[in-house]
């Protein structure tokens, strides 16, 4: 029998095979309208085929309810710190599937693609205005592809000059994994770069790592500390001193929008990521986009294709080109068009003055969460932050509850949990990050749900470490998860 | 009346609500926030075109789409990697829903069910699809897969040499090679035909097939020479083929990879697609990419979480597998619908479409004096042509009379046009295109 | 404190005006691009003009998680029964938003509507042999115009052949409210039948009521009870025999699609309910459609307008006309286009062996669940039923539950309820309507739902009297929303 | 392969499944079950064109479309009821999420709230609109919710005459004649004008405002006459007037009604659109449509209902205010989004958008030689042109250069155009327009 708090209809979990009924199908297609052709023989040809059969209503109805189970932007406030969870406008939905667009043949001669070559074009040269770094490669499908693509102009430059390899790649203790791995891909020794107690990249520490060997640095700016590096000019003067070149990972851009030219920071390489800082939707893991900009010298290396603007014969026309060194293609075609375009409209409907009130709106948001919660949560660093806050759960944690039970608990007031124990040198990290498409009235009701969670830690501890109480499903087995894999249906188990 | 340029629709707070948030914060201004910031590298606004307003900006993009001749706006016949297929509307309604398209990676499992279990879903459907024991939850597209996919073999078997069928896709090449040079792998072309052993420290040997002119390889010999000398067959194969040829696992396929595009993804340009990939289970661990597992809840429910996280950049940093984090799970999520959608009958039935028209137009072709296939074998729904004269002036006639021709691969074979037929074309459009090769003939 | 099972995020029901923020907007206008022209004189100005204020990602946010509250078609099963609660194709929903459907004006000129013109033509054709009553009109906008119409048409039909005026029209007991209603808004009087022992309509109560001031009847086939009218033919020629027209009330199509002709069978008039039948979304209560059929000789009356194929020039050419004799219109243009686009698309997805394989389910599905409930259920009539099953609660009721506590019970369980209290003439009659799209195992989970509270109502009534307790609100209090009628929002009230 | 021409994609039952089912039921065939229906009655087949498969379907239907040309095509100066304004891609996204779009009026009010709250909203919106009391949740249209309006002044004053002005669309009238003609109402037309004093039977005066002719009417003076004879004032509006002038419930009015399509309705070759139907309080329990009301739960939470049902065909059944059950609540919530998104200030700029861009092309209009204004007073987004030649043949010219013009009632005006002007014309196409009636001078 059903208990009386229970909604049954969300919890019929059963995969789509065990759905599965012979002879259902969820679509027709039409009769085959040429005469048939003889097959090949029957030992190329596939024998059975074990997909689901279900009708079409069965169809939308899992995936319905499937969503229904997500949580999202488009339902509630999603504070996850270095994901810029904005909101996604809808209209970018709607003129990305414009048949032109959505329907355009990557192998499309020329002539018949003008208009995307021209967005791709103009693109290139907003988000150059923006980083200050004029030469723009758009074919990373992601940040950490961005990434290896950017070390890989790194090397690609190194070795243009001639000179013995250059080996080590600095990077930053609270640097994002995926800087290290792309170093790693690249070719690179990773060498790591402690903070200091303020949170700041360790200079003194920098100054001993650098020297012929040096190929550059990966610096995030901000931090994803969500610190600006107060030293950031004296640091790339020391790495460019050296020989080494400065790679910026601009995760952390909705900090900076209008704010800060890069290229003057003194960054030779930059990644974007369009579907973080320009608002592209995540799609519950992509697709993203990671545009790299390079200073002038350096767009020869830039991943190919490349949009340019040509003038052909009285009228403009555009084309894609391989960039003379190109480091070479990244995918089969021209990166993630479909979210370049959400990108494209983004800053068409924005403009500068706009994409600089985003900075501010999302610095501002930032530090009154700051500033409202850091009498009952530690910060990690006591100072202004940009556009996400760090706190500890240390103080919780004294009290038996750890920042993964806060976590869990603020799903049941409603709210997406902040990003859990990272950066990694932050002892119960909880980074929140609110963006600028968030009401004070949002803002508040988290820092009262934060609140009642500090009093339910001294008051009733378990509730907060047996939560969430009211998701679709109870903390999950995340070790059982990994030690017995199970990670497709087979036929015959549940 | 102009106002409404200076405020973004997008962000809500007024300027009242700053005010009180600055107050709270206890500064004036919100620059003096950003006092960090170098006061030398500020200053000049961005010169970026005036803000448009959503009616204007629709009308902007709108002329941009129409400056475009997409691959519905009338017969076409190019591949190559990317396919005209036709998308049930569940796929888009599915697709487009709030809850999928504006969530996170899933982070927090216990409010991301919806995308845990999809991706669950989608594993499993390429398991299937590929008859390979564990896939992972997707990657960027099918040539960054399989450039993965060699690395892979690099760290399973220890070497560092890679050797590819020269039919392989250019383009897949040209994304081994980027991912391959930085760690010192050697990439070397072998030929088909002249099967000789694979040199010893060989980690993979790369087969394409349907290859890129569209033919069926050897496999079962593939196979022979790549094992033969303890290296792994890795299979990048067309998952619409899959509907009617023989998966990649039943030939004995280490690492199978596929671009997922056929499967209800539309072309855009390019991208967004999405890398299907799946490799035996002894390999598991050494798989980039996310993947989800099916656990227990507190309650003992079923539920799912990302899992084997371990391999991954977050937590193994410079050791891990690969860098990939963010991926393509939305287009995960519409290759689950579709194949869902399709089911088992219907991709059959599809593929059979696609074959019985590309067979049907080849015959045609090869019917026209001066036209004929240069290649031999088994092809799926794309095949070459020889041409009479240079491709490119039979593509731009064909567009002068509103058809999208093949692509041009005279650099690849003499006078060689890669002609595409899907379930998408006609009859009709099919002999139509007869009729003008018969005229330029 | 927040409870452990509540979900607070699905509890902010906060109305617009409530967050409402004064400066905050949605959307940006495009800047005036002519000269600004004189404003009229102050007093024809309005003041204030107090709408909400709010951004766009809070318009998203605000009505998306309004949506979940919601049950629907796409979530779960709907057995609602007489209204056809049947699976709605997206690709419907698809080719109706096409631009040039859309976005064409109702005033386009001919030339500029010829492929609207054509699918008006071409469904008319369709329902007509879908009915086996050649003459069709699509303007009425949902089943009670239709009605309202269907009803002016006979009275048009009585007056045109100058006899005095006929003013009874015959309704039986167990129709739905809106035939009454319709009547008498059509200016007749209306005079009811009672059903027999068996649910049919009582034939010798029926004789009793002809004669020469006899309109006609309005029949529902299969009528409300879910039950073929055994005496159908027999009841069309009575009628018939004293001048009488009948009336068919076609929203229980479902049941008869391509299984009976409603011409043959002696109806002179029916309409049909796109939304019910021809699956268009019912979009929380429309927008709907309801053609009205008539026989040729009727056709003259149809409400305006019509299409018609003309041979123009060599080529055929479409139009609207005007029926000579016509009712006159229903609304300013010519009916719920949107909708008819999607009805149409239905049809050509299905052709004729499609739809009577509709029917055909749709019967077989009702049958199965009256099999597999009767011995828990009492049957409102113990027969064969077509469509739909109306079951009693009696027996339940001896027990102290009623039907109405058993209907929000099955909540809990996560089906949507069956109709309750109708028709009028079954004591606590639940009336269940599967349709065709439903799965086997879908019924079988809806009827162990229907035993397990069977159960519950011997063992823990008070767990059923007090349902619903999992949905999003409890029980509501319909006595005092009518007794205070609070019906919008007012400043300063909450 | 043409096995799928045989089953519907949209019923999941299988052969095997009917099997187990009919067994259950205790029969051998479906046909057994449809036993009562006479067999002379059943037999021929549906004559229907063959099924198509979804691929076919769309793009048989992009054929239809394609045969249309659009309002969104290119420059559009018609409007008459029917309007042509920018949608925010909000609604959209709002209004084709499944759980709006597949539910059915909302009768569990439990698993309901959304549809119910968001009917509850939109009576708001259009009580503030309209300054008016109360509102209903929407009727059929504007035209059918006048009808209505004339109905219920016949139910609350007892009288059984309904009078309106001449310049009330000819569209209106027709339908408040259908409805009115079978309860034995006269309908009677007053010139504005000559304001003689109404008949003392009558029920109401119809006032529409901005009338058919884009004009308003002078408001207070038809307060007057209709008061002063005990009659009710019953206004008809359009909703995006309402950004800029006065609402009728400024004027007095005990009805007012609008056709709602302005406020982020598709024009949909004229519907699905949505009748705004307000009253004054003391005339509620003569209202037609649904109402919802907001209440308590069991717990004492807020919640909504159908409420005041007492009115309505399914309790009341002949005596029934109205016998209106579907309606176009879809429609409702569409408003409600728009009207939202839009807001205070966004509504009144597009009502000033509209305003400056008609006048513009009014002042220009006039100063082409032989084109004049002939009529008085104020308009909002429409005025009539007289033209030197029959407005048809200037439309047929304006249509050779791709303008779709006017609305041509020389049967109402001699040489009459009616040209509508909304914030979607830019300056461009009003001076395009304006070029092309010199030439036609
Ligand atoms: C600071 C930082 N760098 C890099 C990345 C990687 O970007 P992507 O996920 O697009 O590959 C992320 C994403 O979470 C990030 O937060
Ligand atoms: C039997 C019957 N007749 C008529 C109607 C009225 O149709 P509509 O709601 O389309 O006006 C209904 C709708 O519920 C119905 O069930």
């Amino acid at each position: 029998m059903i208990q009386r708090k229970e909604r049954p209809h969300l919890l019929d979990r059963r995969l789509l095979m065990d759905r599965s009924v012979p002879g259902r199908r969820g679509v027709r297609l039409p009769p085959l309208d040429v005469p048939e052709q003889r097959l090949p023989p029957e030992e190329l040809l596939r024998g059975d085929l074990d997909l689901p059969e279900v009708s079409q209503p069965e169809v939308v109805r899992y995936f319905t309810r499937l969503s229904q189970l997500n949580y999202s932007v488009d339902t509630n406030f999603y504070p996850l710190g270095s994901c810029t969870m904005k909101y996604n406008p809808k209209v970018n939905d709607e003129v990305a599937s414009l048949a032109g667009l959505a329907w355009l043949h990557p192998h499309a001669p020329g002539p018949c693609s003008q208009g995307a070559l021209k967005l791709l074009y103009r693109l290139q040269g907003f988000l150059g205005e923006v980083t200050g770094l004029p030469g723009v490669s758009l074919a990373p499908m992601a940040g950490a592809q961005a990434e290896l693509a950017g070390i890989l102009v790194i090397r690609a430059y190194h070795r243009s000059r001639g000179e013995q390899p250059r080996r080590t790649m600095l990077i930053p203790d609270s640097a994002h994994g995926t800087n290290p791995a792309s170093a790693t891909m690249g070719g690179f020794q990773v060498v790591g770069i402690p903070s200091d107690s303020q949170g700041n990249l360790d200079l003194e520490a920098l100054k001993g790592k650098l020297g012929g060997d040096l190929a550059g640095i990966m610096v995030t700016l901000p931090s994803t500390l969500g610190l600006f590096e107060p030293h950031i000019l004296e640091l790339c003067r020391l790495v460019h001193q050296s020989g080494g070149l400065v790679y910026g990972d601009g995760a952390n851009m909705n900090a900076l929008l209008g704010q800060a030219n890069l290229g003057d920071l003194g960054f030779d390489v930059v990644h974007l990521n369009l579907h973080k800082t320009f608002s592209t939707p995540h799609g519950g893991g992509g697709p993203g986009a990671g545009p790299l900009c390079v200073r002038e010298g350096l767009a020869a290396f830039l991943p190919a294709p490349v949009a340019q603007r040509v003038q052909g014969n009285g009228a403009e026309e555009y084309r894609l080109v391989r960039p003379e060194h190109s480091i070479g293609r990244l995918g089969a075609f021209h990166g993630n068009f479909g979210v370049l375009v959400r990108a494209y409209a983004y800053i068409r409907a924005l403009g500068g003055p706009g994409l600089r009130q985003v900075s501010q709106d999302a610095v501002l948001n930032a530090n009154y969460l700051l500033a409202r919660l850091k009498d009952r949560y530690e910060l990690a660093y006591d100072r202004v932050c940009m556009h996400e806050v760090v706190l500890s759960a240390r103080r919780q944690k004294r009290r038996g509850v750890r920042g993964l039970d806060i976590a869990k608990r603020l799903l049941d007031y409603g709210f997406h949990a902040p990003t859990m124990y990272f950066p990694l040198i932050v002892d119960e990290a909880l980074m929140v990050e609110p963006t600028e498409t968030e009401t004070k009235e949002t803002l508040d009701a988290f820092i009262a749900a934060l609140e009642a969670i500090d009093e339910e830690v001294s008051t009733d501890p378990d509730l907060v470490r047996t939560a969430p109480h009211s998701t679709p499903v109870g903390r999950l087995d995340e070790a059982r998860a990994a030690r017995q894999p199970d990670l497709r249906w087979r036929r015959g188990r549940t | 009346m102009d106002s409404s340029r200076t405020f973004s629709p997008y962000s809500p707070n007024t300027p009242e609500d700053r005010r009180a948030m600055l107050e709270a914060v206890g500064v004036g201004s919100v620059e003096e926030l950003l006092g960090d910031i170098p006061s030398r590298v500020r200053g000049a606004p961005l010169a970026l075109p005036e803000p448009l307003s959503e009616q204007e900006l629709v009308q902007e993009l709108e002329v941009l789409a129409s400056a475009n001749r997409h691959a519905l706006e009338g017969p076409c016949f190019l591949g190559a990697g990317a396919y005209r297929h036709f998308i049930p509307a569940v796929v888009r309604a599915v697709a487009s829903r709030g809850e999928f398209l504006t969530a996170y990676t899933p982070y927090q499992p216990e409010v991301s069910q919806g995308t845990l279990q999809a991706a669950y879903e989608f594993q499993t459907l390429v398991c299937q699809l590929l008859a390979m024991d564990v896939a992972n939850a997707g990657m960027y597209d099918g040539a960054s897969s399989l450039a993965e996919a060699a690395l892979m073999a690099c760290r399973v078997t220890g070497r560092s040499r890679v050797a590819h069928l020269n039919t392989l896709s250019p383009f897949h090449r040209e994304v081994v090679a980027t991912y391959a040079g930085p760690q010192e792998i050697d990439v070397q072309e072998v030929d088909p035909a002249g099967a000789l052993p694979l040199r010893p420290d060989t980690a993979c040997l790369l087969v394409q097939h349907p290859n890129f002119f569209g033919y069926l390889e050897d496999l079962p010999a593939m196979e022979r020479l790549a094992h033969a000398s303890g290296a792994l067959l890795v299979v990048a194969t067309d998952p619409m083929a899959m509907g009617l040829f023989r998966p990649p696992g039943e030939y004995g396929a280490d690492i199978a990879i596929a671009e997922g595009q056929s499967l209800g993804i539309p072309l855009s340009f390019g991208g967004p697609y999405i890398g299907l990939f799946a490799c035996r289970a002894p390999y598991l661990r050494q798989m980039p990419g996310r993947i989800v597992g099916r656990t227990v809840d507190a309650r003992g429910e079923t539920g799912y979480v990302l899992t084997l996280q371990t391999r991954e950049q977050h937590i193994r940093r410079e050791r891990a597998t690969s860098n990939i984090c963010t991926s393509q799970a939305l287009m995960g999520l519409m290759v689950a619908v579709y194949l869902a959608t399709l089911g088992k009958a219907g991709l059959r039935e599809a593929a059979e479409l696609c074959y019985h028209k590309a067979h049907y137009a080849a015959s045609l072709v090869q019917r026209v004096p001066g036209y004929s296939l240069p290649l031999q074998g088994t092809f799926f729904r794309e095949f070459v042509v020889q041409c009479p004269r240079p491709p490119a002036e039979i593509n731009q006639a064909l567009l002068e009379r509103g058809i999208l021709g093949g692509l041009d691969i005279s650099h690849l074979v003499p006078q060689g046009w890669l002609l595409c037929v899907t379930e998408l074309n006609s009859r009709r459009e099919i002999e139509d295109l007869v009729r003008v090769l018969r005229e330029l003939a």
